[in-house]
């Protein structure tokens, strides 16, 4: 029943993404991040992407490849101008792409918070700074605060390490970062692996992720794609 | 550093800097090194220390760079260099890492300055203009972290200041950096102001000030900053 | 139930009922079972189905009793009932537990009630006075599932009505309940107002509607309500 | 240098649990009860606790022991009246304990609040109930939601399965229950468990509590306490 969660190719696995779509983009520097899904959008129609994502871009793979394809409209990220997102720059400096820039933690939790049912909630982080720029604030015992709202997407696009067929998924070191938060935050997740496993391989202890917020799952054609640093 | 050339031939390096920030750590901290001098800090801490070093990418327990060859994909640090992990590691996603930060789980936050106010103000993400920088994580383990440190050299290139009143760059945080070790200088943030505790072998008080805008407590002469023993 | 006589010769009984709460979770759909006949229906789901179990002190794919002796005192179900896992099973702890369910990524939560207003409002933790009951996971899942099975006898034993225009006992959510199922009727929510899809065997759309305080929609004779085949 | 988290006895690891201090208690059922620490802790002076927990006692065991003793000032958990609590349920009414009673997950998401620094948060559970009476409301994207607050502990008594000597944890089925989330939500946080093991034993990625979240582990000196059901 589960297992048609199995899909035999990146490819068919995001070929209904509709044009106009935010994606949430797992990956961290090097790590973790859905290189087959990427090359397999870039092959895609969709257009106008909003990508919420660590960085903008890391080199001439992944992201960078659909940036260059125009099919990004909006990033929004924790750190755009790394020296790696030079394909994000260029095309941001030329008033091609939008940009939202967040802190890395406030990103994390808006899109926890979306998977968790939270409405909104309040922070100290970013208080005083452009971050916190027309947001509500407050004092809660005696520190001020600001409110954040959730950061659903519409399509999550993952990276694990293993799956089970019924998509409970594994991650691996540090490979783990935005990959299982947003799992749990847009009604369509799709998620690389590099294994996948029969049920009840993985112990109910084990499991990461669970399998009800995984829809789809392709294990990456070429396992070894990587980004250059 | 200035172009002053006294303060320059008295200026400690990169990796005195790092190593004085290295003692200043208290055994068995919980500690997050940010990118640039900050990662040299934990090449000078003693294992026997129990100092953790964790990264905000999902890991606590972090060791030393993996030997050539041996580097692992999935085990990166918050710089994107490959690590090795100590016994007792753990790693987790980016919603429980910043979880830990922003709960005021981290003892200590060393990250690179580029600007700190009288009052422990730090900018450190990006300079005015289009296209600089990132916040990744500065403002949520500058407001997260129980104390930061600051690392940066004392005045820019054309001299500079930026120990400020007032910090002109976009803030990270406000009132975060209780220490701040420069290449001239080691000074501590109290209720009453800058307190001014070590200055660079050769240098005087006066030398300091000179290129600080806040006025820096001081009683009596303050230490000598460590320097590297063996140069 | 009722002490009216016709009602009760035709009342359903709680395996009956259960079982047609079975019928109605669609294929694949993850469901929250509450306490009382409510962990019944589980016994009425074909593997097959894909129907996944989850309770909310931390576990998806909960499987059927162990058998006696070979219960594991770490695996129990919400109800504090030993349970046995399913291959696929994932556990994890409450946080986590109740980010899934106010997430919105539970299906179908069902459970008990005491009273169902006319507008799906459903009170099902307490009954006024000191010392009764508790909140627990209830308002959490009635307010976080996507849909809400509600189950209760329709009658009160001294024959005072349950499904009422406005609840009189404390709230556990303002409209959720999406279907209810009584001993004599399976009534769904729609914009309109409460529509009578089943009845039990024997009895008429006037003899539910006479202990129904709100209006009952219809459209023609409703069928009837499922029992036990092999009595 | 962290193997002093290791303590040599129940007794020791509860012996300076402040008079009127906050407990956050684990356990859920007769799963994942810290029960050796319990048994301790009764016989400890400490008085005037508010204990935190999902229920208020089981049986005569556990947090019963403290009930009976009339060391418990007040209980916050989200089922009261459970007839296994009939030793919560007398001294209720005999006005002799307080009580607030919370939705199990708004408590669970107002102890993570405690441990991750959220200053507030906007749940849509209880609204309309009496979980909400006296909280702000308001409305965000149409739907009506209630203020939260932190809820920490200063201490959390917990229960775990396995402990490196670090204080890493591993937890087992459903005994997780509110354990985990508790662990990061004191400054104190002490540990019962069924092993312990040398650092390093424990995987990185099996770790489901981190060392830093625990100061105090103890090997349960009776394993085979076990409360009625």
């Amino acid at each position: 029943m589960t297992s048609d969660k199995v899909y035999p190719s990146s490819r068919a696995a995001v070929a209904d993404i509709p044009d106009g779509a935010t994606i949430l983009l797992g990956g961290f520097g090097g790590a973790g991040i859905p290189e087959n899904l990427l090359v397999a959008m870039a092959d895609h129609p969709a257009r106008d992407l909003t990508v919420v994502t660590n960085h903008a871009g890391f080199g001439e793979r992944g992201l960078a490849v659909l940036l260059r394809q125009g099919k990004v409209k909006k990033i929004i990220c924790s750190y755009a101008f790394h020296r790696s997102a030079f394909v994000f720059r260029e095309l941001y400096l030329e008033g091609k792409i939008e940009l939202e820039q967040l802190p890395q933690g406030t990103m994390a939790e808006r899109i926890r918070a979306a998977g968790a049912g939270i409405s909104a909630f309040y922070t100290p982080t970013g208080v005083g700074t452009q971050a916190a720029e027309g947001k509500e604030t407050r004092t809660i015992n005696g520190r001020d605060v600001v409110l954040e709202h959730p950061l659903p997407g519409d399509v999550a696009v993952i990276k694990a390490h293993r799956a089970d067929a019924m998509g409970n998924l594994t991650y691996r070191g540090t490979a783990a970062n935005f990959n299982p938060v947003m799992a749990t935050a847009a009604p369509l997740t799709i998620v690389e692996v590099e294994e996948i496993v029969a049920p009840g391989v993985i112990a109910p202890e084990s499991v990461h992720t669970p399998s009800i917020y995984v829809q789809r799952v392709v294990r990456g054609e070429d396992l070894d794609l990587r980004s250059e640093t | 550093m200035t172009s002053d050339p006294k303060l320059e031939s008295c200026a400690l390096k990169p990796a005195d800097i790092a190593r004085r920030v290295a003692a200043e750590l208290p055994d068995g901290a919980v500690v997050n090194l940010g990118i640039g001098i900050p990662t040299l800090v934990g090449n000078y801490v003693d294992a026997g220390r129990g100092v953790m070093f964790m990264a905000e990418n999902g890991i606590i327990g972090a060791g030393p760079k993996p030997e050539p060859g041996e580097e692992d994909k999935d085990y990166i640090n918050a710089s994107r260099e490959p690590i090795t992990t100590l016994p007792g590691a753990s790693v987790f996603g980016h919603a429980d890492a910043f979880a830990m930060i922003r709960g005021g789980h981290i003892d200590i936050a060393v990250m690179g300055a580029l600007q700190v106010s009288a009052q422990g103000d730090l900018a450190n993400w990006t300079v005015p203009g289009v296209g600089k920088g990132g916040i990744g994580g500065a403002m949520d383990l500058a407001a997260g972290a129980r104390e930061v440190y600051a690392i940066m050299t004392h005045t820019m290139k054309d001299g500079g200041l930026k120990l400020l009143e007032e910090c002109t760059y976009p803030l990270t945080a406000r009132r975060v950096v209780t220490k701040l070790f420069t290449d001239i200088a080691f000074i501590e943030f109290t209720p009453d102001g800058p307190f001014l505790r070590e200055v660079a072998e050769g240098l005087t008080i006066e030398d300091v000030q000179a290129v600080s805008e806040p006025a820096l407590l001081t009683n009596g002469p303050p230490g000598a900053l460590m320097r590297e023993e063996t140069p």
